[in-house]
Formats: structure tokens, sequence, C-alpha cells
């Protein structure tokens, strides 16, 4: 395989005593799609949190193609290329829908230092913040403040900032939750649209499975903090550790 | 108190920062008796500002709440206690100790009252509508201070009002050269002596066990069956009464006070709280005393710099750590 | 009739309905399980319960009598404890201090003080450490010792066992076993195999709403329904 | 959506409309009193914009404006007690004026831009106070408590003849002397209009969707690639940048700096209140409220007078109504404002009365 878009190295993480993700040591390449699974508490959303520099390890690295992002803040890493979708929608609430997708091209783009040159006048900026609106079917809500739009909407527009930062590395955490099962199909074409761009890397905590079995090339699992299996998904799909943790049956094997 | 030890050698750095304070200006000042009368002079002028500024540090603790208006408190304080020691004019210069006491205890009561029933306007009325929206408390609680000025202003005049002192503070002790005044030995006292009593009040009882409780999870608290909303107003009655007695203190200790009292006294306990740390009742001493301190040495070595000074000295603080030196624990 | 009854209950967060038209029953005695994926309504429903939502609309009743206007702390008082999925301990007190505030009038009952020692040795043991101190699986067994040191009828429990190790989670199961001896215990569970273990009724949340209640035998023997409602399931995959 | 555009539209019109009575305000209204208050509401629009820019826009609540403003006005006025009155050292005060705002600004920017709001309002508040008793105690440089009267550059004096007519007597147009008054009140009304101008396209500028994202979201600012601490720094030092100039100008105009005119904590307190009572974070709002206070300050001052006059007998009433209570007033309306019309003026109209 090729080498590694994003690389962690025995990445760690300790609150008070206890810790909250143990040495995981994991490398992700272009082109492949990556789910996340464990149990609630497993320590997903914290290593999520530590590649797009929400917190800082206690311990390890992580690198993106040979770069050491470790002690760079959230918004280098973005401009280094590692974009996030949230769990809990986060978004600008009382912005338009198109000016939050804009926020996020011309994050990229570096336009968003211009201080003096009206938005109107700047075209190539409004056609990209067009184009994603269009690629996430968003355009005819346009005008509305993000937190006026449907659940299932603020989901796709948080999928649709994600996009619009045109990162390398695509991470998305739970990005179905709290869907109603006939809204979630929209956000997983998205998702699909990115993955068979061959050239990305994604990575996505999800517990629904049918969704894992539509997407994953590759499947790791976190169990307490610990990197326990990585694999392709039939093979760690019918582990039996895999499925005794899953299934709370750890307790009983130990 | 075995469970202090940690804490106490963790924060025991910090701790020593007035010491060190202290033994940078006695080397600056050169004069052992000058030193000793400014550090007095210090030490009790940072036990009123801790006065003052502890209800503030409290309130944000519990409830997460700023209050911009908190210096009001402290001009009603002194304002009251100055009217009640003129009524009583005739026990304050009496030859009676016990007479200097009545009107002092009167005063001083008449300040804690006034204060409190202040509180309890300001939580109901002013704070309680806009909880959990901080943009808009700082400007209703700015707004609030600028109505309390006012009904100051009107009610006592724009010209200094004089604070007749209990005969029994007045005049100073000589000490090896250095003339200590009795009022500030007092101040010095009476602050001790309230830290003390909160202190007391938030680890040994049942209700500082339920305030220290909800500085970390009100939810929780409520969860267990008590009323934090009430709680919180008693803190916030607590709090503005303890500005009160600084205030009143204050004013014994100036002897000449303006209306214009409350807003100088609010950049400096803001400048306390910041050092200290918010929400902590040890950061806002130790704020207060180390603000004090480098007040009284400033003031003696270059006067016209000595806010400036502790501006500057909260700029550092702030660059070191950027919550202050000994915030609460969330 | 039933111990806790919640009828028609709606919340919302932001335009985002988290619970619409939840309707539950929990019987009284023994452990009740609420079940389902991350994000369908489970933690909201213990929220809900405990008043600590501002505007739900719908009904919680209790023992006969209508507590959904009641103060959270009201609520508290009617003989209901909640142990949060963060456990709600706090950390700058003293186990000692934590178990304090839980007493109704600061005073210990020494039967029951007895019986936490005895479900949870390590809370004597460290009975005058401040609180933040202890390993998670402490803290858990601190924030469930609250709940059991004056007499409830019914106890909301979240997820206790998210992110402790399985031993700890043994101990955990035994210990709850013994409380739902006396009080009912509503238990919000991710690991199935632990909510299987303890459960008498139980049902699944999907999407703000129950899609099935019944008995936990029934449940656990139907790994069919257990797929489609929980997609807990991994074999199919293989 | 054609409703709130139309709702925005009536709202630039009355702005505008503001604009066009300050342009001839020296033809409408001829008293000198007048321009005087007419000077006075063109500076202050800038000077609320500038901290809308803070408030409004980026949720950076600062009580050090006044601060800034200060800067600009003691900067000119040291400049041409000092040096004399001429454009050069006009030029050099300032700059001076301009440059001391902005590395405070970076200072205080840097050093608490990146802990809580509420200890960043604290902080300013510490800082103006600090600057306000500096001023009052350096009374060699700056005049103290007195402050200092200066003369204006040529150009801009009173006595200058802007326009002759044949005698060699001031020209008068419109029955207006094209005196330096004249030059002086232009002077004022062109760059106040181009700095208002300058912030309508910052706002207008991908910069300003970014002072808002960091106000809606700043966590998800930083997560899609924005150094927030950076961002509200550089907005920081704008609005420093803005005020220190609008006090350059109102220096100028005034030729009279002390600490009752740029630094005092009640210049504060009017700031606030404009921008509360003109909206929040809409920009335009800035020139109605500015307008509306101005105007308040100037006339209702005289009718509390009048009416405190006339309510002599009843007790209480008079003392009430005296112009010195006038801050109380405000105060209580602040407070009202900030409860029941939180939009001000601009945002309810805009937004409507649903919101």
């Amino acid at each position: 395989m090729t080498h590694p878009s994003l690389s962690t190295r025995d990445l760690t993480i300790r609150f008070g005593g206890h810790t909250a993700v143990n040495a995981v040591t994991c490398d992700f390449h272009p082109g492949e799609l990556t789910v996340i699974v464990g149990p609630n508490g497993a320590g997903k959303t914290t290593y999520f949190n530590m590649i797009s520099g929400q917190l800082m390890p206690s311990e390890g690295t992580v690198e993106k193609d040979g770069l050491d992002l470790t002690r760079m803040p959230a918004s280098t890493r973005a401009r280094h290329g590692v974009g996030r979708a949230f769990q809990l929608t986060n978004l600008f609430p009382h912005l338009s829908v198109l000016e939050n997708i804009r926020l996020a091209v011309q994050a990229q783009s570096g336009d968003g230092r211009r201080f003096f040159t009206p938005v109107t006048r700047l075209t190539e900026l409004a056609a990209k913040a067009e184009r994603y609106l269009e690629a996430t079917r968003l355009s005819d809500r346009a005008d509305m403040p993000a937190a006026a739009l449907p659940h299932g909407d603020q989901r796709k527009l948080e999928v649709a900032l994600l996009m619009a930062m045109e990162p390398d590395i695509y991470m998305f955490d739970e990005p179905t939750a709290g869907m109603s099962l006939d809204h979630a199909p929209d956000v997983l074409d998205l998702i699909a649209e990115i993955k068979h761009d061959h050239t990305k890397t994604v990575l996505l905590v999800e517990h629904k499975m049918d969704v894992v079995r539509a997407l994953a090339d590759r499947i790791i699992v976190l169990h307490n903090g610990e990197l326990i299996a990585d694999g392709d998904p039939g093979e760690v799909m019918s582990s039996q550790i895999v499925k005794d943790v899953y299934l709370g049956n750890a307790g009983e094997l130990t | 108190m075995k469970t202090l030890g940690p804490m106490i050698e963790k924060a025991g750095g910090v701790f020593l920062l007035p010491v060190a304070i202290a033994i940078l200006a006695f080397v600056l000042i050169g004069a052992p008796s000058s030193w000793l009368t400014l550090t007095v002079a210090g030490l009790s002028m940072g036990l009123m500002l801790f006065l003052m500024a502890s209800g503030l540090s409290l309130v944000f603790g519990l409830m997460d709440v700023l209050n911009f208006g908190h210096s009001a408190f402290v001009s009603f304080g002194a304002f009251v206690a100055a009217t009640v020691l003129a009524w009583l004019g005739g026990w304050v210069g009496a030859d009676s100790i016990f007479l200097n006491a009545l009107a002092l205890i009167a005063a001083i009561s008449a300040a804690i009252v006034f204060g409190a029933a202040a509180g309890w306007f300001f939580e109901r009325v002013i704070v309680k509508p806009v909880y959990k929206d901080h943009l808009r408390q700082i400007l209703i609680t700015m707004g609030a201070l600028i109505v309390a000025e006012q009904l100051i202003l009107a009610t006592w005049g724009g010209t200094p009002t004089n604070v007749p002192r209990p005969q029994f503070l007045e005049g100073a002790i000589i000490l090896g050269g250095s003339s200590l005044e009795v009022y500030r030995l007092f101040a010095f006292i009476v602050g001790v002596v309230v830290y003390a009593g909160i202190y007391f009040l938030l680890n040994k009882t049942r209700i500082g066990l339920l305030i220290r409780a909800g500085v970390e999870n009100r939810e929780m608290v409520e969860a267990l069956g008590f009323r934090i909303d009430r709680l919180f107003i008693g803190v916030f009655m607590l709090g503005s009464a303890l500005a009160a007695v600084g205030g009143a203190m204050w004013a014994g200790y100036e002897t000449l006070i303006t209306p214009a009292l409350g807003a100088e006294m609010m950049v400096i306990v803001f400048i306390v709280v910041i050092i200290g740390g918010l929400g902590s009742i040890q950061g806002t001493l130790l704020g207060a005393i180390v603000v004090a301190l480098m007040q009284n040495y400033v003031g003696f070595l270059a006067p016209k710099l000595a806010l400036a000074s502790n501006m500057l000295l909260m700029m550092a603080i702030l660059l070191w750590r950027p919550s202050g030196l000994a915030p609460a624990v969330k | 009739m039933s111990l806790l009854s919640i009828r028609n209950m709606d919340v919302s967060i932001g335009q985002y309905a988290v619970l619409h038209g939840l309707t539950l029953d929990v019987p009284e005695g023994g452990v009740f399980v609420l079940l389902g994926r991350n994000g369908a309504g489970k933690t909201t429903t213990l929220r809900s319960i405990m008043g600590l939502w501002d505007r739900p609309a719908g009904s919680v009743t209790f023992r006969g009598e209508d507590i959904s206007s009641l103060h959270t702390s009201d609520i508290a008082r009617k003989g209901i404890a909640f142990v949060p999925e963060n456990m709600g301990i706090f950390g700058g007190l003293t186990v000692a201090e934590n178990m304090v505030l839980a007493t109704a009038n600061g005073k210990f009952d020494p039967a029951r003080l007895k019986r936490v020692y005895a479900l949870f040795p390590a809370l004597e043991q460290f009975w005058n450490k401040q609180a933040w101190s202890l390993s998670g699986g402490q803290k858990q067994m601190l924030a469930v010792a609250r709940a059991i040191i004056e007499p409830r009828d019914l106890i909301l429990i979240d997820e206790p066992t998210k992110g402790l190790a399985p031993t700890i989670i043994h101990g955990m199961g035994e210990a709850f076993k013994d409380i739902s001896q006396s009080t009912t215990i509503l238990l919000v569970e991710q690991n199935f195999a632990f909510a299987k273990s303890l459960g008498r009724d139980m049902a699944v949340i999907d999407d703000g709403q129950v899609v099935h209640t019944g008995s936990m035998a029934d449940f656990a023997a139907d790994t069919a329904l257990q797929d489609r409602l929980l997609s807990l399931s991994m074999e199919e995959g293989a | 959506m054609n409703r709130t555009m139309n709702r925005t539209l009536s709202v630039k019109i009355i702005a505008l409309t503001v604009w066009g009575l300050l342009l001839f305000s020296p033809f409408l209204f001829q008293d000198v009193r007048q321009v005087e208050v007419a000077a006075r509401i063109a500076v202050f629009i800038v000077l609320v914009a500038s901290y809308d820019l803070l408030i409004g826009y980026t949720g950076i609540v600062s009580f050090a404006h006044t601060m800034f403003f200060g800067f600009g006005a003691y900067g000119v006025a040291i400049a041409l007690k000092q040096i004399g009155p001429g454009w050069g050292a006009w030029t050099l005060g300032t700059l001076s004026g301009v440059a001391v705002s902005i590395v405070v600004a970076i200072l205080i920017g840097l050093l608490s831009l990146r802990v809580k709001a509420i200890f960043f309002a604290m902080i300013t508040l510490a800082a103006a106070s600090v600057a306000l008793v500096l001023a009052s105690q350096l009374s060699q440089f700056t005049g103290g408590e007195d402050g200092m009267i200066y003369s204006a550059p040529d150009l801009l004096k009173p006595s200058t003849k802007l326009l002759t007519d044949a005698e060699g007597d001031v020209l008068r147009i419109f029955d207006v002397r094209m005196n330096g008054k004249i030059a002086a009140y232009y002077f004022v009304f062109i760059t106040c209009a181009l700095m208002f101008w300058a912030m309508l396209r910052i706002v207008g500028s991908p910069l300003g969707t970014v002072l808002k994202a960091i106000r809606e979201n700043e966590g998800r600012a930083e997560g899609i690639g924005y150094r927030v601490v950076a961002y509200r720094t550089a907005v920081f030092v704008i609005a420093a940048t803005t005020a220190a100039l609008a006090g350059a100008v109102y220096a100028t105009w005034l030729r009279y700096t002390g600490p009752d005119t740029t630094l005092s904590f009640a210049i504060m307190i009017d700031i606030l209140l404009m921008v509360v009572i003109g909206g929040m974070g809409t920009m335009w709002g800035a020139v109605i409220g500015a307008t509306l206070m101005v105007l308040a300050q100037y006339y209702l001052r005289d009718l509390m007078e009048v009416a405190s006059r006339a309510t002599e007998a009843i007790p209480l009433l008079p003392e009430l109504l005296s112009p010195d209570r006038w801050l109380l007033w405000l105060g209580i309306i602040f407070i009202l404002l900030v409860y029941f019309f939180p939009a001000g003026i601009a945002g309810t109209i805009i937004r409507g009365r649903t919101k």
C-alpha cells in the first residue's frame, strides 16, 4: 500500500487518573475509508479530538504526510488538510447556510484575511460555495439561517462545511446520530461520494452496523481506550474478541 | 486536614508571592521602619479589599454570574456606615470604649443589612433574568451600577462626606520607629475574622458544602434535593453584605468619602479577582494582599505609578496563569 | 399500577426533537433496562424524569402523582435518585462530604451506611479522600452509594459501565442486584451483556420513542429482534 | 426573505438620511451649537460603529474604547500644543496616537483574548481606568484634569477666510460664511464618512463573516481553520485604530482635549447606550444610536432643566428631573433596553416584531 497519509504513534491521553486513550498506533491511507467502532466510552471521540486538535495528547504523536501535527492548534491542522465534522451539530446558527459554507471555502482559500473587498465581488468564492451547496442539495435553503434548518439538513450542512474545506483527511463522528432512518441515506450518499474519489483518507466513527457494512474498507475497534482489532470488515466483525467486547461479554471472559 | 497537604504543597508556590513582594520591597525601600508601616498598611488594606472582592468571586464561582455592579455595594456600605456614625456622633466621640464600640457595631450592622437587602434586590430584579447570557449580564449590571451611583449621588450629594471615627480607633502605636495606625490594625483583625468565618462556613458547615458542591455541579446538587436558586440568593446577599462591610471599613480608613468611591474601588477589586482567580476565597485573599502590598510599596516608591503597577502585575500574572493564581477547581 | 409512567413526552433541543411522544411504564421492583442506539434519547428520558429540561411536554407520573411540573429538588425529595452519565461527583469534596450531602438531614442512618460499606468497601477505605482522586470505578461506586444512602423508591442510573474495566463492571452488577431487592432501578445501558444479566423488564428507545417493551428474558432470546432494534449483532457482516 | 431585505433597506434609508442631513447641516442649521451637535454626531457614529465591530460582530465586550479614543485625541492635542499648529504636527500627533493604540491593543489582545469574555471586559475596564488616572496625573504632558487648549492647523481656524468676496471679506453662500469653521466641519464630516464607509466594507468582506462566525461558534471557527485569537486581536486593533482616528478628528474640531471629552467613563457609557439603542451587529444602527443619543444629550437636558423648575413645588420630583440626574435616567433606560429590546432599533426593524 501507499505511504500513510495520517498516522498516530502511541497516542495517549489521561484525564486525572483515567487513561481515556492508551497508546494507539495506527496508519491511515489515501483512498481508504476506515470505520472506528467500539462501545460507548471506548475513547473514539477522544481519539478524534486528538487528531483534529481539540485535545492535546499526554503522549504520542500525530503525523500527516510526515508533518508532525501533535502540538498544532486545531486551526493550523485544518489548514494542513485535516477536516472534521462533529457528533453534535456544530454550526454557525445565525448565519445563513450560504455564509456557513462560504466560511469554510474562504478558510481554505485564505480569503478570510481579505478585509476590504466586498464578498459580492469575490465571484470565485461564491461559485465554489454554490458548488458545495448544490453537491449537498441545500441550494434552495441558501438564505436560511442554519438554526432554522430541520435537523437532517443541519447534518448535511455539517458535511457540506467539511467538503468545502477540501481536506485530505475527512473525519466524521457519527454523522447520522439522531437522524431518522429516512434522512440518513442523504448524508451517507455524500460520504460515499467522497470515498469514491479514491484519493481521500476517510475516518468514520459509527454505531449503526448497516452503515459500517455499506461503507467500510477497514474497521478498527477501540475498547477502554485501546486498539484491540484492526482489519478488513469481514475479518474484524467475525472475530470473537470483537463480538465479546461489543456485546459486553468481555467481562465474563476475563 | 491530611487531605489538604498535597493541595498546599501544590499551591504553596503561589501563596508565597506576597512574601516575595515584601522582601523585594524591603530591599528597595531600605528603611525598615517605613517598610513595616507600609507592610502593615498593605496587609490591612488587603483584608479590606478581600471583603469587597470575596462576594464577587463567590457569586461568579457558584452561578457563573459576573456582577459589574458589585462595587455599588461597597459604596452603599461606606455611606450607610458614615451616616449611622454621624447620627451617633455622641457615642462616637464619647470617652467610653463601650459607647464607641456600640456606635461602630451599629454602623457595621447597618451596612450589612443594607448590603444584604440591596443584594437581594439586585439578584431578583437585575441579574436573574439574564443568567447564562454573559453579554447581556455585563451590560445590565453595568447599567445597574450607573443607576446605583446616581442614587448615591442624589442621596448623599457630590461633596465629600466626613466619616467620624470612633475614639478608641484613633491614634497610632509606635513600634521600633514605625507608626502603626490603630485603625489599620483593627481593619486587619476584622478582615482576618471574616476570612476565618467564611472559611469555616465553606468547609465546616452543610451550607458551605452545598456551596462548594454547587460551584462544581449545580444540576447534581438539585438532583440531590436542594434548591440551588435559593442557595444562590443567599450567597449573593452574603457577598453584597461583605462588600458593604468592606465599604464601611474603607470609609473609616479614608475618613473622607465621595460617591466616586465605588468606581475607584471597582477597578482594584477587578484586578484582585483576576489576579487571585475567580471563584475561590483563598485566591481572592491572595490577590487582595498582593494588590494592596503593591499599591502601598509602589505608592511610596513612585506614587504616580501605583495603579499602573497593579495593572502591569495583572498582565504579567495573566501571561503566566491565564485564569489567575488560585482559581476554583471546576 | 406502575411505579413511574411517562406519557407523550416531547423534548426538543433547539430545532431537534429528541423525544417525540415517548410513553413508558416502569413497574415497581427489580431492574428496568432502557436500551437503544447512541442518540436515541435514553439520557434525555432520564433527565426529563428528573425535571432537568426547561419545557418538556407530556406527563410524568410517580406513584400516581404528576411530577412533571415539579422542581428537580422536589422530584428528588419524592424519592427518586439520579446517577448521571458523568456520575456528578463533587471532586473537590471528600467521599464523606459527598455522602453527607446525599442525606436528607446531614446524618447517616448507621444501618444504611453499613450497607454502603458492605457493597463498596473501597469507599470506606477512601472515606476522607477527595473524590477527584478516586479511580473511575470508585467514582461510579460513590455515585451509586449517594443514591442509596437514603431510602428511595426509584434510582435512575445512566450508563454506569461506561469506560470501566470488566472486573469492576462485574462488581457493579452484583451491587445492582442487591440494591434492586429493595429499590426499583431504571438503568440506561449500552453494554448488552450487563443489561441482560440484570434486567427483569426492558424497553428499546429509538428516535425518541419506545419501539419495543417487554421482559428481558424474551428479548434476550430473540436475536433477530435484537439485531433489528439495536444493530448490535455483528455476525451477519462475516 | 424579501421582507427582511425591505426592512434592511429602510434602516439604510434612515441612516443615509442622517448622513445627508449631516452633509448639509451648516446650511440647514445656522446656529453654532447645532453645527457643534452635527460634528459630534459624525464623530460618535464612527466611534460607535467601531465599537460595534467588537461587541456586535465579534462578541467582544471591551470597556477600553474611550481609552483608544483618548490616545488619538491626546496625540493630536499634545503635538499641536508642543509643536504648534500645523499639518506636520497634526500628522505626527495622529500617527503617534494610532501607534500607541495599536501597541496597547495588541498587548491587551494577545494577553487576554484567549481567556473568557468576562475576563476581557474586566481587564479592559482596568486598563481604561489606568489610562484615565495617568492622564490626570502626568499633567505636564496632558494638562491633567483641566486638559489642553490649542490651535488647529491654519486651514481649520475660525478666523481663516476660505473664500473671499470682492471686498476681501468672507464670502457667504446661502448666508453661510465660508471661513475656517466650515472647513473644520467638512474636515470632520469627510473623515468620519470615509471611516464609516471603510467599516461598512470591512463587515461586508470575507473578514466580516469570519468575525460573525467567531461570535456564533468560536470552537467551530477554529475547527475550519481560523486562528480565533489572531482574528480577535486583529479586529480589536482595527477598532482601536478607528477609535484613535476618531479621537484625533474630534480633538482637531474641539481644539480642546481633556479627560471629560475623551477618556472619561461617562463617554464609555454613552457609547454603550448608542450601540444598544442603535442595534448591535448592524453597523447602520450606529448612525441611529449615535444621532438619537447626541440629540438627547444636547436637547433633553434642557428639557429636564425646564421640567425640574416647573415641578419645584413638588418634593423629590425636581431632584429626579434635574439635569444632574441625567445619568440616572440613562442607566434605567439602558437596563430596560437590554431587557426588552436587545436588538436595538435597527435590529428590531430588520428582524421584525417576531423573534
